[in-house]
């Protein structure tokens, strides 16, 4: 079985590729302004959608992934300024709840709005790219890519402009970054827009790779939870490399224990990395807010 | 404080009247919807002891209701045990497997928390599916005995059922007054407002919040029971997380969290709402989100604090036992 | 006999040296103040002493039975109990419902009648803390702490942010259960109302233990007047 | 108090009825109205629906000497247990005794109990093909049992002489999970080694793992038994990595569904082995099919569903067993269900297997025909020498 590991570990990769993707989103939100964005994964599944419809519609498909993600960005926006700018002061507990029902309320508009039978946006690239150890189909290969990209278009904001030095400011010290006359409402408008879009980007890639379900965001998002665990909160770095390492080992435990057992190792590690480091692998000791 | 005792009393008693009137009258169906609202009431105010009084969100709570009514229907169907022992052992078996689950999760701080229990409750649905030869895997449990029939009620199953689910959610919320009443009940109020606190006054923060999850597990094991002898059958889709494990959640904030009695409300209109408006089981989801959204962003404090708020209205005695998220710190 | 003896306490956070070799002696039965200018390092040891946080270096002891640094349920045990700088009560819960979970953390044996009157919160019981004025915050905080029947009571400067009318009865509280057999170490920044209550004080400056002495030739002394008072004003020192 | 006497006795002559007064039946169905499954479940019960229209236009159905007019009692059951079962009940207590449903595999189960312990309720289950649902007493089949599909495929593979084949089954899905067992005997008697068993899960993006070993496995044949989403997607990563195999569906996969997950180029050559369904009865010009077809187009400006033809075939063979009956007492009109034969009914559009002695249930499971069908183009088609035998009178 061991001659099937490159192949395999090329399968982890276009998998992981998938996760950090939609896991440097939701690092984002979650790491600066320590909001649980569990609709981060409706976010994804709105991205999907909105393409595929876009598609059906005759838009060509790299512009309906930038027309879609903005579409994500309003919604995105749309949920903080309803939904958690609304309850910052009562701590985490309604923060969740919130978060929670946000998420289902998604998922029900767009089984309204779009029903529930599966649908995948037509991939503009069918291509296989084959060698004598593994074969990776060429969009596998742009989704590889744009999760790098993604990576690195955020790096960029985040320490090579000025929103992104008062997004980091905001993250270190709300009071702090107040003090000095940083205009708290605006940066986090510009930090959820981005989280969203990067969410939006995902979706929009991705909808043309995996069918699409309301119901598509919720194991994503949690998976994407369980990279933050292993990667560190708010660590752009930590949630690509996560990604990547979270792809690979499902595929092995898939691929050479059981594929019934490939959600459940996932969570398992969650459970273990937890017990022995509450905060994360990465995570600096959270002060009780 | 005689107001808030009152409200204690009072309400869970007109319901308990309302349910045992109207029982005479029911047609099956509506017996049926009546136990299923009976016994989401259980899971609620047993729930709401964790969720309402000690402010942790756990979204593992479907599963151990699961687990409770897989342990009772494999003990009654294969292992002969007579119904209320098994209800029993079910009980025992969700509340030791939630203590295990506690002290894992409650290592973990703030959203971790939640997360881990999200993950709990996804891979314990997966387990239902997979550990087949016990649970029967996706094709469910099949021809599990009914609930034995009480004194005078056996040619009628369903009305033999709504009075059994009532009894256990007496017991129940009347377990959940005297937790709240206890020294641990207070234990977990303090470690809901401020944690530090009460450990700089010596509360042992980790034996209560451990007690409050187990206790809310124990009795969704119960409840599970009941669930699985009165359905004769039970398949995974009821224990998926989505399901009763994110109702259970709306029911309490709905209902009031901490009041006990608030989320009894809460699950006798999540219940029952679809079954009366028939055009709303349309959109029975999406009402849960947008209920739960309404009340969290605006009522926080759910309709038992309405209540409360317009009692305090009238004679000028106020205080509740209840204030909730508004004031919580992190989990 | 010395009730809490501290000895060699350093406390690192980093690159900063918040205490530096510390050691000091707190006699049972006495009021023991601790004066010195922001930043000396008193909440810090108040924390060591409370169990919040482990030293970097240095050890502890209680009733002269070597302990070492305790956690901060074990502390609580052993009958050395804190109150917070800025106040902390459980806001959400009415000040019946805050005393009740003192009364039960004190393993049951506190009678709140005496705290109630002494406190004079009997008019707020059953109203919730978060709608209770400043002032009475600080008496149910002080209530909470003495709900537990401490042996020591950690006091992080009870008396900011009161009126002066408020500060004579919170002297007034400290001096009557004092005189119940408790101990009290004394954080305070307000010199007249600790001067009254301490019968020791140890003076602290960035970090390190300056003076320790009568209250009297601590206000005497050359050394604490230029660290407290600050350098220009030495001349003034003399009243 | 005269008004009041006169209002009584026009209301008793009413009541009383003249003998050209049509008698109402009510026959339950139980189909997910709301929810996602909706647009699985909203044809079946708007087929029964327009038959029932179709039938009291004619004057009602002539049991026993009387006319009766239809009434359907509707059940939304949404998919889910609990909601089935409280559907269930309500019809029960709107003195509801025949129930046509229901389509979900996770309603058939939750609510046999129910329906086992009320012989005076008769249950024909026209959606799910959930194991061990049918007791032969009081509840009737006549959607085809998930045997139905694994023999089809297994003859597919015999007629092609496969030797070894993999497997892979959607967990959640009852019917073909709870079949496995029989399938995997009859695959070991048909003399096709079972090169890997796997499973997936609705939602599931990724079966690269399962794929690369089903692959390295060299089996000749791929058997994908689950649902279109993920049929088309196992079917695309096959494709990408290297897979050479023979791929073999079991699932209801209308070509519209099929195509908004997969190009139809990549879909050649794939075999779907499933019971005809109702395009198929079209396509092969069965009078009865094209007739319910247009009747249900006009009546609703869209296409029947998938399962449209077994709901209109349980209301046909349930109306033709009371007319035998004479009555309509449930235990009767039972009994005379297990003797019916396959020619007894008219407007059947499912061309049924006649069991022994030419009877349409036995055991209480109709046979419907099955057969495999190669992806062409854009559609379904039938594969060289498949022909169908019109078994029922049209």
């Amino acid at each position: 079985m061991i001659e099937l590991l490159p192949q395999q570990l090329v399968n982890g990769l276009a998998l992981g590729s998938s996760y950090a993707l939609i896991a440097l989103g939701l690092t984002l939100v979650f790491g600066v302004l320590q909001i649980p964005n569990f609709p981060h994964g409706e976010l994804y599944m709105l991205g999907a959608s909105f393409t595929y419809v876009l598609v059906g519609y005759g838009v060509n498909f790299w512009l309906a992934v930038p027309i879609a993600s903005l579409g994500v960005v309003l919604v995105g926006i749309l949920l903080d300024q309803v939904g958690y700018r609304r309850i910052d002061r009562g701590g985490n507990l309604s923060l969740m709840i919130a978060a929670l029902a946000m998420s289902t309320v998604l998922q029900q508009v767009a089984t309204l709005l779009w029903g529930a039978e599966p649908h995948t946006t037509r991939t503009p690239f069918t291509g296989i790219l084959r060698t004598p150890y593994f074969s990776i189909g060429i969009y596998q290969i742009v989704i590889f890519a744009a999760a790098l990209l993604c990576w690195l278009f955020v790096w960029l904001v985040l320490h090579r402009s000025r929103l992104g030095l008062a997004i980091r400011a905001m993250a270190q010290n709300r009071t702090a970054a107040l003090l000095m006359g940083i205009e708290l409402t605006w940066v986090r408008i510009a930090t959820f827009a981005i989280g969203a879009l990067i969410g939006g980007i995902a979706g929009s890639l991705l909808g043309a790779a995996f069918p699409i379900y309301p119901t598509m965001g919720l194991n994503p998002v949690l998976k994407a939870f369980v990279i933050l665990v292993i990667g560190g909160v708010g660590n752009l770095w930590g949630a690509i490399v996560g990604g990547f390492l979270l792809g690979i080992l499902e595929i092995l435990v898939a691929g050479y224990i059981s594929s019934q057992l490939q959600d459940i190792g996932t969570f398992a590690i969650l459970v273990v990395v937890l017990i022995i480091r509450p905060n994360g692998l990465f995570g600096r000791a959270e002060v009780l807010r | 404080m005689r107001r808030e005792a009152i409200m204690r009393w009072l309400l869970p008693v007109i319901i308990l009247v309302i349910a045992l009137a109207a029982v005479p009258f029911a047609n099956d169906y509506i017996l049926y919807v009546l136990t299923i609202a009976v016994l989401m009431s259980t899971l609620a105010v047993s729930y709401d002891v964790l969720l309402g009084l000690t402010g942790y969100l756990s979204l593992a709570h479907g599963f151990l209701y699961g687990v409770g009514a897989y342990t009772a229907a494999y003990l009654t169907t294969n292992s002969g045990w007579n119904f209320w022992l098994a209800m029993l052992a079910a009980a025992l078996m969700s509340a030791l497997i939630g203590a295990i689950v506690a002290l894992v999760a409650f290592r973990t701080k703030g959203i971790y928390f939640a997360v881990l229990t999200l993950g709990i409750g996804l891979v314990g649905f997966q387990f239902f599916l997979v550990l087949e030869p016990l649970t029967g895997g996706v094709g469910g449990f099949v021809g599990i005995p009914g609930i034995p029939s009480l004194p005078g009620l056996a040619d009628d199953p369903s009305r033999n059922n709504l009075v059994v689910a009532i009894v256990l959610l007496a017991v129940t919320y009347f377990a959940a007054l005297v937790f709240l009443r206890s020294s641990i009940g207070a234990a977990c109020l303090a470690v809901r407002e401020d944690v530090t606190l009460a450990q700089s006054l010596g509360i042992r923060v980790g034996t209560a919040r451990l007690a409050a999850f187990t206790f809310s597990s124990a009795f969704a094991g119960a409840a599970g029971a009941v669930f699985a002898a009165i359905s004769n059958f039970v398949g995974p889709d009821d224990f998926s997380v989505m399901a009763t494990g994110f109702q259970v959640v709306v029911f309490v904030v709905i209902g009031g969290m901490g009041t006990l009695w608030g989320p009894i409300l809460g699950a006798f209109l999540v219940v029952c709402l679809p079954e009366v408006l028939r055009g709303a089981a349309t959109y029975s989801v999406a009402i849960y989100g947008i209920l739960l959204l309404f009340f969290i962003l605006f009522a926080p404090k759910g309709i038992a604090g309405a209540v409360l708020a317009l009692r305090r209205l009238l004679p000028a005695r106020p205080a509740s036992v209840t204030q909730t998220a508004r004031h919580s710190e992190a989990r | 006999m010395s009730l809490l003896s501290i000895r060699g306490i350093t406390q690192r956070f980093g690159g900063v040296t918040a205490l530096t070799d510390v050691s000091l002696d707190v006699e049972e039965g006495t009021i023991h103040g601790l004066i010195g200018p922001n930043g000396a390092g008193k909440t810090t040891l108040i924390n060591i002493v409370s169990g919040l946080v482990r030293p970097t270096e240095g050890t502890l002891s209680f009733n002269g039975r070597e302990n070492g640094p305790w956690p901060m349920a074990h502390a609580v045990t052993l009958g050395i109990v804190r109150t917070y700088q800025q106040t902390r009560v459980f806001m959400g819960l009415t000040a019946r419902e805050n005393l009740r979970i003192a009364h039960v953390a004190g393993a049951g044996d506190a009678n709140a009648e005496d705290l109630i009157d002494a406190l004079d919160l009997g008019s707020s019981l059953d109203r919730v803390a978060g709608e209770l004025p400043y002032a009475t915050l600080r008496r149910l905080s002080l209530a909470l702490a003495l709900g537990l029947r401490p042996k020591l009571l950690l006091l992080d400067e009870p008396a900011v942010g009161l009126a002066p009318d408020e500060i004579a009865r919170m002297a007034e509280v400290i001096r009557h259960f004092h005189g119940q057999g408790l101990t009290v170490f004394l954080v305070e920044h307000n010199m007249r109302f600790l001067m009254e209550l301490a019968s020791r004080v140890s003076v602290f400056d960035r970090g390190r233990l300056l003076f320790e002495g009568t209250p009297e030739a601590a206000q005497g002394n050359p050394e604490v007047i230029e660290a407290y008072l600050g350098r220009g004003l030495k001349k003034h020192a003399g009243n | 108090m005269k008004r009041l006497l006169a209002t009584a006795a026009i209301a008793a002559l009413l009541a009383g009825g003249s003998t050209v007064q049509a008698e109402e039946l009510v026959l339950g169905e139980i189909h997910p109205i709301t929810g996602p499954a909706s647009f699985y479940g909203l044809v079946m019960s708007q087929t029964l629906k327009m038959n029932a229209e179709q039938a009291n236009a004619a004057g009602g159905i002539d049991i026993g000497g009387k006319k009766y007019q239809i009434s359907i009692d509707t059940g939304d059951d949404q998919a889910q247990a609990t909601k089935g079962v409280a559907a269930f009940r309500k019809l029960l207590a709107d003195n509801v005794h025949f129930v046509i449903g229901p389509l979900a595999s996770a309603v058939a189960p939750a609510i046999k109990p129910v329906i086992d312990a009320r012989p005076d309720v008769l249950q024909i289950i026209d959606g799910s093909i959930a194991d061990g649902v049918v007791n032969g007493k009081n509840s009737f089949r006549v959607q085809a049992d998930a045997d139905t599909y694994n023999d089809a495929a297994i003859d597919y593979l015999k007629s092609k002489g496969i030797k070894s084949s993999a497997i892979l089954t959607d967990r959640g899905h009852q019917g073909f999970r709870m079949s496995e067992q029989r399938m995997m005997k009859s695959l070991k008697n048909a003399g096709v080694n079972i090169a890997a068993q796997e499973y997936f899960q609705m939602g599931d993006t990724d079966f690269s793992a399962q794929i690369t070993k089903l692959a390295a496995s060299q089996s000749e044949a791929l058997i994908l038994r689950g649902y279109p989403g993920e049929g088309a997607l196992i079917t695309k990563q096959a494709q990408q990595l290297g897979y050479k195999g023979q791929i073999v569906w079991e699932m209801g996969a209308p070509p519209s569904t099929v195509m908004k997950n997969i190009p139809a180029t990549q879909m050649d050559g794939v075999v779907n082995c499933i019971p005809r369904m109702m395009a198929d009865y079209i396509r092969l010009n069965v009078p009865n099919a094209i007739k319910v077809a247009d009747a249900f187009h006009a009546r609703y400006g869209k296409d029947a569903g998938e399962n449209a033809a077994f709901s209109n075939d349980a209301f046909w063979i349930l109306t033709t067993a009371m007319q035998k009956a004479g009555g309509v007492e449930p235990g009767k009109v039972a009994a005379v269900l297990k003797d019916l034969k396959v020619t007894d009914v008219p407007n059947l559009i499912i061309q049924y297997k006649p069991q022994e002695n030419g009877l349409l249930f036995k055991n209480g499971q109709a046979h419907p025909p099955s057969a495999c069908q190669i992806w062409h183009g854009e559609n379904w088609a039938s594969l060289p020498g498949d022909h169908l035998d019109l078994t029922t009178k049209n």
